[in-house]
């Protein structure tokens, strides 16, 4: 019994993270190369609803298989596009980040929502992404049906940790990154085209949000409404800071949030008698309480965090 | 990036570079040849910076132009530079602390910046190729935060050098070395003029009469001296650089025994490693003193600092001050008892950068009834206040409205030597008081503690300046590992003895 | 009508939500088109916070509409507020039991009818006697039905466990379909849930590889989307009537100081099975089913809904 | 050079004007919406009578009280993204206040019920205020969260311990509270609109504010460990603290906001009643220059935007997110701008560039 509940929380609450993931992911690179994106919400909107579009207009066509990947493909761009916009003016245009953050966020709700009205006109679902069981392991006994029986969003998300990590870690790009967030001046000394690093994170992290916010509409709810996203974007956002700045500490936040989630689902499903509206606040109180009773971390995050950069302009 | 060829000449003519509202570099030329060390020298804001940054590909002139071996050249980027064997270390440390060294010179070596792979072991190769031709020696897998000042400067040169340099700017190399780096730093430069010319910005004439075989002193933008060093003197360039004769002063008083004002008994206090930077630390001030602290930075300097202004809590032992235990007291009850503190980083705990000078004069007492009227500030009193100190201390500033960040290196130690001068403490702890400051701001302050200790203010002056404590202390006390080694009066003190104990020999 | 009358709605959300919102515009709609648009104007403001809805009403109202409605209960102090300042305006407000000023009309739908013969759906074809119930807020009529439901549940199948939890939030889709992936993973084979947000839920419903799990809504157009093969049978409000009782009353003079509640009885109420789920429907649900809804329409039988605590 | 300031000026102004105007036309013209119709409504629809104004400052009045409790934050070097659950528990706060006190004289209650509200929302804040000061818990996460636990506990008191015990009776089980008794209401300043005191008290917290950061040694110390933490430690100045009282204070303004939008506009607690309020002070904050002078105008063109933009659904058959796009566009193309306003760097150089074409050749302006 204990055991079947242990497992339908982890089963079902490793696909729930994975937007949160995909987005923290995104968002990271961002932080990482000195540039606070709270717009991440208004990106995810975007990616939900136009990666939705091309499944719901292919949906009955023979097309339709076909519907999805591209859906990936315009969320993912569309991303890009809104980080390239975001890009224009914090860092061009040096633009105050926090509120180009919620400006971007409205804009990008508010274009899905009315361009969801005009071309769709209401709530609708698509077929989504099927789950495809890993030949193999997904029949390991109980670790099997956590990891390997689900959709392959869910897997590349999942492999996405590693290779940020590789990339941040390991490679050229990653270190341009890395030096851009933490000390400017000294990468643009070193003949690092600061801004234009700061461009290209941008880019991958809207391009990753956008993934995020189609996951969404494509796997997890299927189906796309105006307030589908329904604040994640600020939650991916917050998490990065859980995590650290590092891909495994994002991992980990965004696995104890969506495992949280589907624990307080199954506690209210098991019919635990006490107001529903705990249950609902228990993830987010949980990640405050795990971050309150953390040591601090010896790792600082990207000190110029925020900063634009403008090699004359001091101080 | 291919082996730059090497340059025999390098000439600039007629650069100009205005900042909005002020002409930074007006109309200079200069010319370095091969194997010849120029110093650059000059008043803080005189340009020097700005120049070479020009220079380094940083910033792009407003007019002039720059020619290597004859080839008028155009840097749009630092890598430009690079590519002609120009490499420069510049004033602020360009290094990111938490990546290690390794990664830190594979940031600017583009040639190991592969597809989606970094290849560090081949910078690492080069790092230690570099570190041992030139005798630096370096340990490439540190973080930069782990290393001290000295071997971050090292960092700074192993990397430019990694990178292939044929012209060596440095700026201001030697402001946060300690006397045995700088010896260190000033040998090898020596003999790295065998392979490459170097340009040297320095505030301490003795290190450019030393090193340079030319100099050129900026005043205000422009080139206002250009000759051979042999010729000159250092007061006959302090001259020329300032437009006036400057005499750093010297402590002349008698040696007065005061009463003890300040005094530190068995202190332990942990530093930010979690080791004891101070292991059983006993010292005392005496009103009407300066006591010298000399020591290699990294001995228990800043902790001690600390530790006396209740910034850094004590393990054991305690601080009495005015015959009072105040071990252990916040950094405001020491305030209010009367303690002032110069600290070492002048432009994030000596000053609030955003805030006006005339709010960061009276950044300890604005609570005091002389600013104040219970909560509420008497804000015609702070401006007054700041007009009278801007005159008395010659803080150099356009309006004391001006944000105390956009002032000038040595200006900013002028506005902190006037707030906690003002205040008249009756114990000051000052912690390289003159680091990165031009001679005449110098002579300014040098005289400033002086008057203070005649008025019967106890002083604390730590410097690696050996030349400075020796002008300034009545007493000196050598700290070594977080102990007191030896107390010396001024009259026993030689450099020598000096030297010996700051490097632990104890007779 | 003899003239023509202006209708203004004011909702919270949007009125494409295949929910609440909807289905009191589509409802007007109907009307419109049944009367003909120089009958009857029509006017909406979506999204409307609470201190919008305000300003909304009261441009509304001095552009001389008739008729203004404000669909949910959090305006009902606006409506309070506004109605003595524009004494010729009809307002409207629900849900709502109140009896409001002399210009004030109320609506409540009484859900708990609508539950409950969604509840004898689910108690007789659950097979592992474990039901879902995707809950938004327990607030309003959503409370209502979600209690209707679990009285027909237990009526006609003692065993039946009714698995109630809420997200929160009425619109959010994606919890939604979170809890009722966690209901069908915790054996649930027959959900049910109300609310714009009940969609999210029906969509994992016809998402599940399970073809055995079941749904049955609270609202008619959830019978011909592409889901509507996992739909048992699905019911609405009948807010047609509401509209024309509105014009009608009116027309007669009377502008307010009544509730008109919403029940099988004064068919207030549409129910309707799913014809194309085969033999999933069996005649003895069926007979069931309509025995109640014949029972509550003569008021034979009647819901002690409040009892229901969970 | 100050012609050519007002010039340089005007110009950028124009130029984000067209930005926005062309990024907010582009969407309108997808949907097939006349944008020069969108525009009109919005800045001219809410000036046709006096209820569109008032309506403009019913809504400016949340506005500037916010904002002003984020600018104590932010100058104090603290984010706080929190407001929108600070209002929500400074509500719970004053209604339950005022509902408990029903006989009290209104010249007693009233400052009591918004005092309760400040309560709450300093409260709320200094949760977040306490954790980052003690245990080093990032505040932007930790506000975020408190967000969200808000609104449950909000939902919780008004379906449970705080219903209007009316709605269980009828059944209608709307989760709101009794209505306020009528001596927490703020009077009404224009009758016949919902234009209520608040306004006054608004402005006069403005003065307040200004008069507490820039005049008192607190806000003094609070605005140096702001600044720069490591020299106000230096200074004496305990930062640990000034950073809960400056989360505290930046609270309890969200708080009062709240009380005051339940005693000035709703009369009750009821749900959704921040309409996002928290979200866009920290926007009118951030325009107004986290300085009350430049907040209030802020506020103005906010509610402005606000009351203008939703009667575009109306008058010129715009959909509702359409004000969202709206809104968003104008932000990002202001701040763009105002960077570029106080760029002395970006001044010079297009000064510079103008001269060029004034003296072909010649050197440059001084
Ligand atoms: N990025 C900048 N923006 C604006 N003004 C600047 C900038 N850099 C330098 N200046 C101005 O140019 C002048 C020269 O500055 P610079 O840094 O070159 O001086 P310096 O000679 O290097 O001084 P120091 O000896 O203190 O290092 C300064 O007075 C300053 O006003
Ligand atoms: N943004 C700026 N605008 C105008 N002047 C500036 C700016 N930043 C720095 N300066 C000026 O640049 C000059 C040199 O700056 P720099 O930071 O090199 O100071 P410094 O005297 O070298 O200080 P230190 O070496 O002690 O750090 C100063 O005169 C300062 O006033
Ligand atoms: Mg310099
Ligand atoms: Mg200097």
């Amino acid at each position: 019994m204990t055991h079947d509940l242990v497992y339908n929380i982890l089963s079902l609450g490793v696909p729930f993270s994975v937007a949160l993931l995909l987005a923290s992911l995104g968002e990271m690179f961002n932080q990482r190369a000195g540039v606070f994106n709270l717009g991440c919400e208004g990106i995810m909107c975007m990616g939900a609803f136009l990666g939705f579009l091309p499944a719901f207009f292919l949906k009955t066509g023979p097309l339709a298989p076909y519907g999805i990947v591209l859906g990936f493909a315009v969320a993912a761009a569309a991303g890009v596009a809104m980080g390239l916009l975001f890009a224009l003016v914090t860092v061009t245009f040096r633009a105050e980040q926090g509120i180009a953050g919620i400006g971007l966020q409205m804009m990008g709700w508010g274009v899905a929502g009315t361009l969801f009205r005009h071309f769709v006109g209401g709530v609708t679902g698509v077929e989504g992404l099927a789950s495809w069981p890993l030949p193999g392991l997904s029949r390991i006994p109980f670790l099997g049906g956590i990891l390997f029986n689900h959709n392959p969003m869910v897997y590349i998300a999942f492999l996405m940790v590693p290779a940020s990590w590789y990339l941040l870690f390991k490679t050229p790009w990653g270190l341009k990154v890395r030096a851009a967030g933490t000390e400017p001046r000294a990468a643009d000394s070193m003949g690092i085209n600061v801004n234009r690093v700061r461009y290209q994170a941008l880019m991958l992290g809207g391009a990753m949000a956008g993934l995020g916010g189609a996951y969404l509409s494509l796997c997890q709810a299927k189906m796309f409404a105006d307030d589908l996203v329904a604040g994640r974007g600020f939650i991916a956002v917050a998490l990065v800071y859980f995590g650290r700045w590092s891909p495994l500490g994002v991992l980990g936040g965004a696995l104890l949030f969506s495992l949280a989630q589907s624990l307080q689902l199954a506690i209210q499903v098991a019919g635990i008698k006490f107001p529903y509206e705990f249950a609902v606040m228990l993830p987010y109180v949980l990640v405050i309480l795990v971050l309150s009773l953390a040591r601090k971390a010896r790792m600082r995050g990207p000190t110029h965090l925020g900063v634009p950069f403008n090699r004359e302009m001091r101080y | 990036m291919a082996k730059a060829q090497p340059i025999h000449e390098l000439q600039l003519t007629g650069i100009t570079k205005r900042f909005p509202g002020i002409l930074a570099c007006n109309n200079v030329s200069m010319r370095v040849a091969r194997g010849e060390v120029l110093a650059l020298v000059g008043e803080n804001g005189a340009g020097k910076s700005t120049l070479m940054n020009i220079l380094a590909g940083l910033y792009q002139p407003d007019a002039g132009t720059i020619a290597i071996n004859g080839e008028e050249v155009r840097f749009h980027t630092p890598n430009d530079a690079y590519a002609r064997g120009i490499g420069m270390v510049h004033q602020n440390f360009m290094l990111v602390p938490n990546m290690t060294v390794t990664e830190n010179v594979a940031l600017g070596l583009k040639q190991h910046h592969r597809f989606m792979n970094l290849d560090l072991k081949a910078t690492r190769a080069r790092i230690v190729e570099v570190s041992e031709h030139h005798e630096l020696p370096v340990n490439p897998d540190a973080y930069v935060w782990q290393l001290s000042v000295g071997e971050q400067q090292r960092v700074e040169l192993i990397k430019t050098l990694c990178f292939g340099a044929q012209l060596l700017i440095l700026d201001e190399p030697t402001s946060a070395l300690t006397p045995q780096e700088t010896d260190d730093l000033i040998d090898r430069l020596k003999r790295m003029t065998a392979e490459l010319s170097i340009i040297f910005i320095s505030h301490k004439l003795q290190e450019v009469k030393e090193l340079s075989h030319r100099v050129a002193i900026l005043r205000h933008g422009a080139v206002v001296f250009n000759g051979r060093t042999e010729d000159h003197t250092p007061a006959e360039l302090a001259a020329l650089m300032t437009g006036r004769e400057v005499h750093l002063p010297r402590n002349e008083g008698l040696l007065v025994e005061g009463p003890a004002i300040l005094e530190a008994r068995d202190l332990k206090v942990r530093g930010d490693r979690g080791h004891f930077a101070l292991d059983g630390l006993n010292l005392e001030v005496h009103a009407g003193e300066i006591l010298g602290l000399a020591g290699v930075s990294g001995n228990g300097q800043r902790e001690l600092a600390e530790a006396l202004t209740g910034l850094r809590p004590v393990e054991s032992g305690t601080v009495r001050f005015l015959h009072k235990d105040m071990t252990n007291k916040s950094p405001a009850a020491m305030i209010a008892a009367g303690l002032g503190y110069i600290p070492e980083d002048r432009h994030h705990e000596g000053i609030v950068p955003r805030f006006t000078v005339k709010e960061n004069l009276v950044l300890k007492d604005f609570p005091t009834p002389r600013f104040s009227w219970s909560v509420v500030l008497k804000l015609g009193e702070i401006a007054r206040n700041a007009e009278s100190l801007k005159a008395s201390f010659d803080i150099r500033c356009s309006s004391t409205s001006a944000a105390g960040g956009s002032l000038s290196g040595g200006n900013i130690q002028k506005v902190i030597l006037a707030r906690e001068l003002a205040r008249e403490p009756k114990a000051l702890i000052s912690v390289y008081p003159t680091r990165g400051v031009d001679m005449g701001a110098q002579e300014f302050i040098h005289s400033q503690l002086l008057a203070r200790r005649r008025a019967g203010g106890g002083i604390l002056l730590i410097s690696e300046e050996l030349e400075e404590i020796m002008n300034l202390s009545d007493r000196i006390a050598v700290i070594y590992k977080g102990r007191i080694l030896k107390v010396l009066t001024s009259l026993e003190a030689t450099r020598e003895k000096l030297g010996l104990l700051m490097a632990g020999v104890a007779e | 009508p003899k003239g023509k009358v202006k209708i203004a709605l004011i909702v919270e959300s949007t009125v494409d939500d295949k929910g609440w919102c909807q289905s009191m515009h589509d409802a007007i709609k109907a009307v419109q088109k049944q009367y003909g648009e120089a009958k009857v104007e029509y006017s909406y403001s979506e999204k409307m916070k609470p201190v919008d809805a305000g300003s909304a009403a009261r441009q509304y109202a001095s552009r001389k509409f008739d008729i203004i409605i404000c669909h949910g209960a959090q305006y009902k102090n606006l409506v309070t507020e506004m109605a003595p300042d524009f004494k010729d305006t009809t307002f409207v407000f629900g849900t709502s039991a109140d009896i409001g000023g002399k210009n004030v009309f109320t609506y409540m739908p009484e859900s708990e009818e609508t539950g409950y013969l969604n509840g004898i759906i689910a108690g007789m074809v659950t097979k592992t006697n474990v039901v879902g119930l995707v809950g938004p807020v327990d607030g309003g009529d959503a409370a209502r039905y979600d209690r209707g439901f679990v009285l027909g549940a237990k009526a006609v199948n003692p065993k039946v466990s009714v698995k109630v939890a809420h997200t929160g939030s009425f619109g959010d889709f994606v919890k939604a379909s979170e809890l009722a992936q966690t209901q069908m993973k915790a054996g649930a084979d027959f959900l049910t849930g109300s609310s714009q947000q009940a969609m999210g839920a029906l969509r994992a419903v016809a998402a599940s590889p399970d073809r055995n799990i079941w749904w049955a809504g609270q609202d008619l157009s959830q019978l011909n989307v592409a889901e509507s093969p996992r739909v048992l049978a699905a019911s609405s409000y009948n807010y047609t009537a509401v509209v024309e009782v509105l014009i009608a009353k009116r027309e007669a003079g009377v502008k307010g100081g009544e509730n008109i509640p919403l029940n099988f009885a004064n068919k207030g109420f549409v129910f309707a099975y799913n014809t194309k789920v085969g033999k999933v429907l069996t005649p003895a649900i069926k007979k069931a089913v309509d025995k109640a809804k014949a029972d509550l329409a003569a008021g034979k039988l009647k819901l002690d809904w409040k009892a229901v605590k969970f | 050079m100050n012609r050519f300031k007002l010039f340089y000026g005007g110009s950028i102004v124009v130029l984000a004007a067209l930005a926005a105007a062309l990024g907010a036309a582009l969407v309108l013209t997808a949907i097939g919406a006349s944008p020069a119709a969108t525009f009109v409504t919005i800045f001219t629809g809410p000036f046709t009578d006096v209820f569109g104004l008032t309506e403009i400052l019913v809504r400016a009045i949340p506005l500037i009280l916010v904002a002003l409790g984020i600018a104590i934050a932010f100058r104090s070097g603290i984010i706080n993204i929190g407001a929108e659950g600070q209002m929500l528990i400074g509500i719970l706060a004053a209604t339950a206040t005022a509902l408990a006190l029903p006989t009290w004289p209104k010249a007693a209650l009233l400052p009591v019920v918004i005092l309760a509200g400040a309560a709450g929302g300093a409260l709320w804040a200094g949760i977040a205020g306490t954790l980052r000061a003690r245990l080093g818990v990032n505040e932007i996460l930790s506000t975020v969260m408190l967000n969200y636990i808000a609104a449950q506990l909000y939902t919780f008191f008004l379906r449970g311990p705080m219903i209007d015990p009316g709605e269980l009776e009828t059944g209608s089980g709307t989760p709101q509270s009794m209505r306020l008794p009528e001596a927490a209401f703020l009077d009404r300043l224009v009758p016949g609109t919902r234009l209520h005191m608040g306004l006054v008290l608004a402005l006069v917290l403005c003065v307040c504010v200004w008069f507490f950061l820039w005049r008192t040694t607190w806000g003094f110390r609070l605005r140096a460990a702001g600044a720069e933490a490591k020299a106000a430690r230096y200074a004496g100045i305990h930062v640990p603290g000034s950073l809960v009282a400056a989360m505290g204070l930046s609270g309890a303004f969200a708080g009062i906001a709240g009380a005051v939008e339940v005693s000035g506009v709703h009369h009750r607690a009821i749900e959704n009643i921040t309409s996002g309020y928290g979200f866009a002070g920290i926007v009118v904050a951030l325009f107004g220059a986290l300085h009350p002078a430049g907040i209030v105008p802020a506020a103005f063109f906010f509610g402005l935007l606000l009351v203008g933009s939703d009667m575009t659904q109306r008058s010129a058959g715009v959909p509702a997110n359409m004000i969202l796009v709206l809104m968003g566009v104008l932000i990002l193309c202001i701040v763009s701008a105002k960077m570029y306003l106080n760029n002395p760097y970006a001044q010079e150089r297009a000064a510079r560039f103008l001269a060029r074409f004034r003296k072909p050749g010649a050197g440059e302006p001084s």
